[in-house]
């Protein structure tokens, strides 16, 4: 081993503390260190998983007190499949965006950095903590900086977006201190492991009420549908790269958090169908409204929304076969949307309110960018042999097993509409007369380098899947093995 | 790496090549787009045989590919035309813009449909099924004329069709453990019997999209005619044959062990039959080429869904003759409009006249092929309508006879319609200029034409491979010569040659050529339509002078109450009835903060009060 | 119409909640009676003077038992003040056009000048006896930000210096992950207790306590102290 | 101290917490300015840190603060939440600042604070 699940959380912590200081010495600081340390955490990331592949889940214990006494960090094939997916889009995200605000000053690029650096550590911390007050902590680190990443541009009306962020985060983390205490003041113990081996103590009146408390306050983390009116605002708003961030990193540690509690936490049958049903009303509502949208950057929201919901779906289905579709969507989700995000971004760089229809004709100005954002277009509306038909079909496969027909013929119903809007902007791509006079900006180096190893990615999954599959497959058993989740945390010894 | 996947790879290698090349310089875009098509299709048709089998694991499923004698005959025709349409793209596409588009999805389409045709498992299926729509979607997008209508309700038809095969295949591989097409088939009484239902129907829905089948018609008209005519051939003659592939799949297996099967065959078959009548009387009312011969497919493809669905050997026999040779003549028409299209600027009858000096091969392979078409004796076209009738007649379908003859017979309308309108009539001055088009457009028009003449005069070509692949269905009744039951080859014993029909009907038409000719030599003045000096009066502007517009109004004006109720119509009305509802839905977003924090409340409320209906 | 919505809304959830909290009960020990129940807090509670010999329990929990916590609690901290910047950020900086609407009398600026020695002196007792007695890093800062809150109001351009405070701010920061490392190397895991803990109720006690909880005091009276600081520099007219 | 008492007690300081948290949902959803939905977002801050503390009192119990001549850790209160209330407190905090700087923002950039005219970003 060549690091432990800590120096996840501690390295991204002294690395922000001490840029302040190292950048009013060396200003370019402020942009390079989160870089370094973001691969340096990929690294440590791929290291970890491959441990983990082999040996079984590591337990970090924290302050030395072992669980359930003390906070621990669970490494396991799940988190760690997610977390690596998460560091290593952090990463993308950072080359991407590394020369994005050279013209701004040097306060507002430390900023920037720190902000996006902080954002991806939350993400993980939610993912790697076996607390539930720990994650409350951690959800709180990624929502403010999600706030304050959301309201960058001064120019725009981001701070509206950033507001009914911050205003549906507070209820959430309101309804999550509430839950939290609701469990703690039955169990006496805040460690996911501890509370999951005695959940059956619990009175079911007080455990479902915790539970839908928990649902409401993940769900907004998590974009599900009535919680969910935040999210196209913060996702247009935002930053090129922030958007694709949130989209494939926060939203993930969302979903993360909510199938945590569902699947290893809580013993309630219920909360199965209750996934199956807020999944499918997000998605056909995210859906549905992505259709009608006229701004880019809100048709992706919309459909990023529609994903999570097609990810809760999937794993509201309950089998194994299920949360390895479900994570293999996630996935494929990971790498498409900051695709289409970065693409996008570039595609109506210079118009002024974002409109679909400026990117008219594009196609011929900036083919290698137009071509991207159809790579992913395709991929991400499930058509072969890109990586999103595997996630599709794997999904298909595992719904079709627990016999849900309506399901299916739901999902696919909306997945027509899917195909719809995207291919209406493709076709204004490349099939439409430039009308406006915008001008096209040329990607730079970075994001050129970022947007075709995504495609390169997109193409790779799809033409071998297999080359992920193993990894899914660790991961969905290792969470839907509860037992062996609480066995390896309560265990746990100071190493 | 085995024949199947090399072939494929190179395909899919070289539509990538062909694409980049391009962006080098049209002329190594040109060679490599020849050698992309050529290359491969020389190795399919001399390094794969039938009955080889590949294996490719992805994902824990396991791919299948091999071929079988029902594919290998779609796939002869896949190749030939693919061969025959891309020398003639490439002068076609000369100096046009998207060239390297163009190329791209050509191969792409090539390859995705022998991908279908090789594969025996569902899941490869669907994947060439996808590539096959998506290719195809983008050529008919190509020319960027009316995309966004036509394009999205191709696509979204062919989307519906996928992911109803989607929906089934899952079905069928939770149900019964496998996604290859022949356990499938085989364990088919395992399934629940509302299983067995639904599967045949969701599969029937998603090859009746892409063959055209009659309320699943309406994307076909405008993709035909919107794409690029060197495409066009291939998309009406070889990939629109793919859901008919499907669906003699579907029918031979599934729809035979069904208690209700006779049902649904007779259903489709009625289907197929008024599709084929309708389709022709909307053919007749175009007046351009283009849109003619797209209407013209859809009633062709009528005729054949209705021999499938007939499902009698000699009806199958019919179809399977029919596929091929629509394939051919459709294949060598739309070849027509595009030199036509490429030559004048246009396709519409009304502008164009006279072209018969200007561009005899053509002309002569437009004639060749209508008469074909119209399934007028020495031709193939003939061959299999004959068939068709009879197998109809066997089965005592005698409505479904005159229904068909009636399509038929107005099919006639529409030929003549196509051959007056772009090749007779007078000549005007504006195109003097008009040439015939470049030799490699010309060569494969004619090859294909001569097709026609060949297959009628020689079925028997043919019937080999058909026969073959029928037996491979599971038609096995006259050991291996079906075509002994049809009159037509009985009468003259068991060889199927129609040399004499073919003899007496050119003698009657090289004496009236030569009629033409020795009364045409005598003086003939060409005139253009305004030339009416003899009359002694000056034409208008707004004056009608030339046949071809309203050419058919008596007859249209008969149809008339029937072209008011278009399939389209509703389906847009729908389409716009769903955007209403989808707007509405998508303000619960009001933009207000405020009304979202109430949402999040009402859910929690909610949640609170079904609390026990939730969790107990 | 809304507000009838809304007060119906919240009547539910309210009902819901008090029944549930209702159904906790107040004042008892209201863990489940079971056997398996072993509530963590009779652990913490023996651990605490036992193992950590500090008096606060609170205290031993927030920085030794739920450091992690803590951690990020600071790191919330940091991150606000970081986004304050970020959001009010401005490229043309007007630093020192406060929006006072009429300045302080002679009282109160002398007596803030007299109170503010008292205050932060006060706000460090709080945090350096954060392990002994009610109090902590937390309390102690607001405290002291509380003081320079009291001159920023009396004195309408008294100024802190911003880059002071981001590096009293980073250092701390850099203490607290720097000691919770030094463990980590120490003593195997991240913000274990790697110094001698000393007697029960003396101010060398605790081992890493005091030292994290005197970073945390520093962190937090510089954060806030940055946090009015920038918001009352914000000039309310100013068209953005 | 009587049972009865306590049950009483029970009522009145849940009911108080959620009450006060009620107030300020209410505020937060209805109230038209900006300012007055951020008040309410912190009284509903206020209102639950109230009951988080109140959870872990215990019947006569003692500060678990083990000054000299502590009796035993069973009459001490459960000090666990007092903890995490501190981390509720601090966060609460930070959420606070950061949205009374987006009110600033969003004065700054629509010269109102009622939120009905904030309204760019929709469907």
């Amino acid at each position: 081993m060549v690091g432990t699940p800590v120096l996840f959380i501690a390295i991204p912590l002294l690395a922000a503390f001490l840029i302040p200081l190292i950048g009013m010495v060396w200003k370019e600081s402020v942009r390079i260190i989160p870089g370094l340390v973001l691969a340096y955490l990929l690294v440590l990331a791929i290291n970890l998983l491959s441990y983990v592949t082999v040996n079984g889940p590591i337990v970090e214990v924290i302050a030395g007190w072992a669980p359930p006494i003390g906070i621990n960090l669970v490494f396991n094939a799940f988190s760690g499949f997610l977390v690596t997916i998460m560091v290593f889009m952090g990463l993308l995200v950072w080359l991407y965006s590394y020369r994005f605000k050279s013209n701004v000053e040097y306060e507002a690029a430390r900023k920037y950095f720190l902000l996006l650096m902080m954002l991806i550590t939350g993400s993980v911390g939610i993912v790697l903590t076996g607390d539930i007050f720990n994650m409350f902590v951690f959800i709180e680190i990624t929502s403010i900086s999600g706030y304050a990443l959301t309201a960058f541009y001064t120019g725009r009306d981001s701070a509206e977006a950033s507001f009914k962020y911050l205003m549906m985060g507070s209820i959430a983390s309101v309804m999550l201190l509430l839950a939290i205490m609701i469990i703690y003041s039955q169990l006496g113990t805040l460690n996911m492991a501890d509370v999951a081996s005695k959940m059956h103590l619990m009175d079911p009146k007080l455990k479902a009420v915790s539970f839908i408390l928990f649902v409401i306050a993940l769900g907004i983390e998590a974009e599900v549908f009535p919680l969910n009116g935040w999210a196209p605002d913060a996702y247009a708003e935002a930053p090129g790269p922030v958007g694709a961030a949130f989209s494939g990193i926060v939203v993930k540690a969302g979903v993360y958090a909510l199938i945590r509690y569902t699947y290893t936490i809580f013993d309630l049958s219920g909360a199965f169908n209750l996934l199956i049903i807020i999944g499918l009303i997000t998605l056909v509502v995210a859906e549905v409204a992505a259709i009608r949208q006229e701004k880019l950057k809100r048709m992706l929201a919309y459909s990023s929304i529609g994903q999570m919901g097609l990810v809760l779906v999937s794993f509201g289905i309950g089998t194994k076969e299920g949360v390895f579709a479900a994570l293999f969507i996630m996935l494929n989700h990971a790498i498409i949307k900051p695709l289409l995000f970065f693409s996008g971004s570039y595609l109506v760089y210079h118009s002024k309110k974002k409109m679909i229809s400026d990117v008219d004709g594009i196609g011929k100005l900036a083919p290698l960018t137009s071509i991207l954002f159809t790579l992913g277009a395709f991929a991400i509306v499930g058509l072969p042999p890109f990586a999103g038909f595997w996630s599709k079909l794997s999904f298909l496969m595992a719904a079709a097993d627990s016999n849900m027909l309506l399901v299916i013929g739901l999902i696919l119903s909306v997945s027509v509409v899917e195909l719809v809007y995207y291919m209406r902007v493709v076709n204004r791509i490349f099939f439409f007369k430039r009308t406006t006079s915008l001008l096209t900006r040329r990607p730079t180096f970075n994001a050129y380098v970022v947007m075709i190893i995504l495609g390169l990615m997109i193409l790779v999954i799809g033409f071998y899947p297999d080359s992920v599959s193993m990894y899914l497959h660790n991961a969905a058993n290792s969470l839907f093995d509860k037992s062996q989740y609480i066995h390896s945390v309560l265990t746990a010894t100071i190493q | 790496m085995d024949m199947l996947t090399l072939i494929l790879l190179l395909f899919l290698g070289g539509a990538i090549v062909t694409w980049l090349g391009n962006k080098l310089s049209p002329v190594v875009g040109d060679l490599l787009f020849l050698a992309t098509i050529i290359i491969p299709a020389g190795m399919f048709f001399t390094g794969v045989t039938v009955g080889e089998v590949t294996h490719l694991h992805a994902l824990g499923l396991t791919l299948t590919w091999g071929l079988t004698p029902l594919s290998y005959l779609f796939s002869m025709i896949v190749v030939g035309l693919g061969i025959l349409l891309a020398i003639y793209a490439v002068p076609f596409m000369k100096g046009k813009q998207k060239t390297g588009a163009f190329y791209f999805n050509f191969t792409l389409s090539v390859m995705s449909m022998l991908g279908i045709l090789v594969s025996k498992d569902w899941v490869s299926f669907f994947i060439f099924w996808e590539i096959m729509t998506w290719s195809s979607y983008l050529m008919v997008v190509l020319n960027g004329k009316d995309v966004q209508r036509v394009g999205i309700k191709y696509f979204v038809f062919s989307a519906i069709g996928a992911y109803a095969m989607l929906m089934a295949m899952v079905i069928m591989n939770s149900q019964l453990g496998s996604f290859l097409l022949a356990d499938t088939f085989n364990n088919f009484q395992h399934l629940t019997t509302g299983n067995q239902i639904l599967i045949p129907i969701l599969l029937l829905v998603a090859f009746g999209v892409k063959s055209a089948m009659m309320p699943l018609h309406v994307w076909a008209p405008d993709a035909y005619s919107n794409a690029p005519m060197a495409y066009t051939g291939l998309f009406s003659g070889a990939l629109s044959k793919m859901g008919i592939y499907g669906m003699v799949l579907v029918m031979v297996t599934m729809i035979n062990q069904l208690p209700e099967g006779t049902l649904i065959r007779d259903i489709i078959a009625w289907i197929g039959g008024f599709t084929a009548a309708a389709a022709t009387l909307w053919a007749i009312t175009q007046d351009d080429g283009k849109k003619l011969l797209a209407w013209s497919s859809v009633g062709q493809m009528g005729y054949i869904i209705v021999g499938v669905a007939i499902g009698t050997p000699l009806a199958m026999l019919a179809a399977m003759f029919l596929v091929v040779v629509h394939a051919m003549f459709k294949g060598s028409l739309f070849m027509v409009v595009g030199a036509i299209e490429k030559q004048t600027g246009t396709t519409n009858f009304t502008e164009i006249n006279g072209l018969i000096r200007k561009m005899p091969w053509t002309f002569i392979s437009a004639l060749i092929s209508v008469i074909a078409l119209a399934g007028i004796p020495p031709l193939a076209g003939f061959v299999s309508k004959w068939m068709l009738y009879e197998a109809l007649i066997q089965n005592n379908n005698y409505i479904l006879v005159i229904l068909l003859f009636f399509a038929s017979t107005a099919g006639f309308l529409y030929c003549y319609k196509f051959l007056h309108g772009y090749f007779l009539g007078q000549e005007e001055p504006e195109w003097a200029h008009v040439k015939e088009a470049p030799v490699a457009m010309v060569i494969p028009m004619v090859l294909l034409a001569l097709g026609n003449f060949v297959l009628g005069t020689f079925p028997q070509l043919i019937f080999k491979p058909i026969d073959a692949a029928m037996q491979f269905a599971g038609y096995d009744a006259t050991g291996g010569r079906l075509w002994g039951e049809s009159v037509l080859f009985t009468e003259w014993g068991d060889v199927v040659t129609l040399q004499p029909i073919l003899y007496a009907v050119l003698a009657v038409f090289v004496f009236f050529a030569l009629f033409l000719w020795f009364k045409g030599t005598k003086g003939t003045r060409y005139v253009s339509t305004k030339d009416i000096s003899t009359s002694g009066e000056l034409p208008k502007e707004w004056e009608n002078l030339t046949f071809k517009v309203n050419f058919m109004q008596p007859f249209e004006r008969a149809i008339e109450p029937f072209l008011k109720r278009q399939i389209d119509k509703y389906y847009t009305a729908f389409g716009n009835g769903m955007e209403a509802l989808f707007e509405f839905t998508r303000r619960i977003h009001t933009g207000n903060g405020q009304t979202y924090a109430i949402y999040a409340i009402l859910f929690l409320a909610l949640l609170l009060l079904f609390r026990v209906n939730l969790f107990g | 119409m809304k507000k009838i919505l809304v007060l119906l809304l919240l009547a539910v959830v309210g009902f819901y909640l008090a029944g549930t909290f209702f159904d906790i009960g107040f004042g008892n020990s209201h863990f489940v009676k079971n056997d398996a129940i072993k509530p963590v807090k009779d652990i913490y509670l023996q651990q605490t003077v036992q193992e950590l010999k500090v008096s606060n329990a609170v205290t031993s929990i927030v920085v030794n038992f739920r450091g992690f916590d803590t951690l990020g609690e600071v790191t919330v901290l940091f991150l606000s003040v970081t986004a304050l910047g970020s959001i009010l950020y401005k490229k043309r900086h007007h630093v020192g056009e406060r929006s006072v609407l009429f300045s302080a009398s002679s009282i109160v600026t002398s007596g803030s000048k007299l109170l503010f020695p008292a205050i932060v002196l006060l706000g460090a007792y709080v945090f350096i006896h954060g392990h002994l007695s009610p109090g902590g890093g937390f309390q102690g800062g607001v405290i002291i930000a509380t003081g320079f809150l009291l001159m920023l109001l009396a004195y309408e351009n008294y100024s802190v210096s911003h880059n002071g405070l981001s590096i009293v701010e980073s250092l701390a920061g850099i203490t607290f992950v720097g000691v919770g490392l030094l463990g980590f190397m120490n003593g195997g895991t991240f913000l274990q207790n790697f110094l001698p803990t000393g007697e029960l109720n003396n101010l060398f006690s605790g081992g890493i306590i005091p030292i994290i909880y005197i970073a945390v005091g520093f962190k937090v009276a510089a954060e806030l102290t940055g946090v009015i600081y920038t918001v009352l520099n914000e000039k309310g007219e100013q068209n953005g | 101290m009587d049972s009865a008492y306590f049950q009483y007690l029970n009522y009145a300081i849940y009911g108080t917490a959620v009450l006060v948290m009620l107030t300020g949902l209410y505020a937060a959803l209805v109230k038209k300015s900006l300012l007055k939905i951020v008040i309410g977002l912190s009284i509903v801050d206020s209102g639950l840190n109230l009951l988080i503390v109140t959870l872990g009192y215990l019947k006569g119990g003692t500060a678990p603060i083990f000054s000299s001549g502590y009796n035993g850790t069973q009459t001490m209160v459960d000090p666990i939440p007092q903890a995490l209330v501190l981390t509720a407190i601090v966060i609460g905090f930070g959420v606070t600042a950061v949205a009374l700087s987006l009110v600033i923002r969003l004065w700054r950039h629509h010269h109102t604070l009622y939120i009905d005219e904030i309204k760019n970003l929709k469907w």
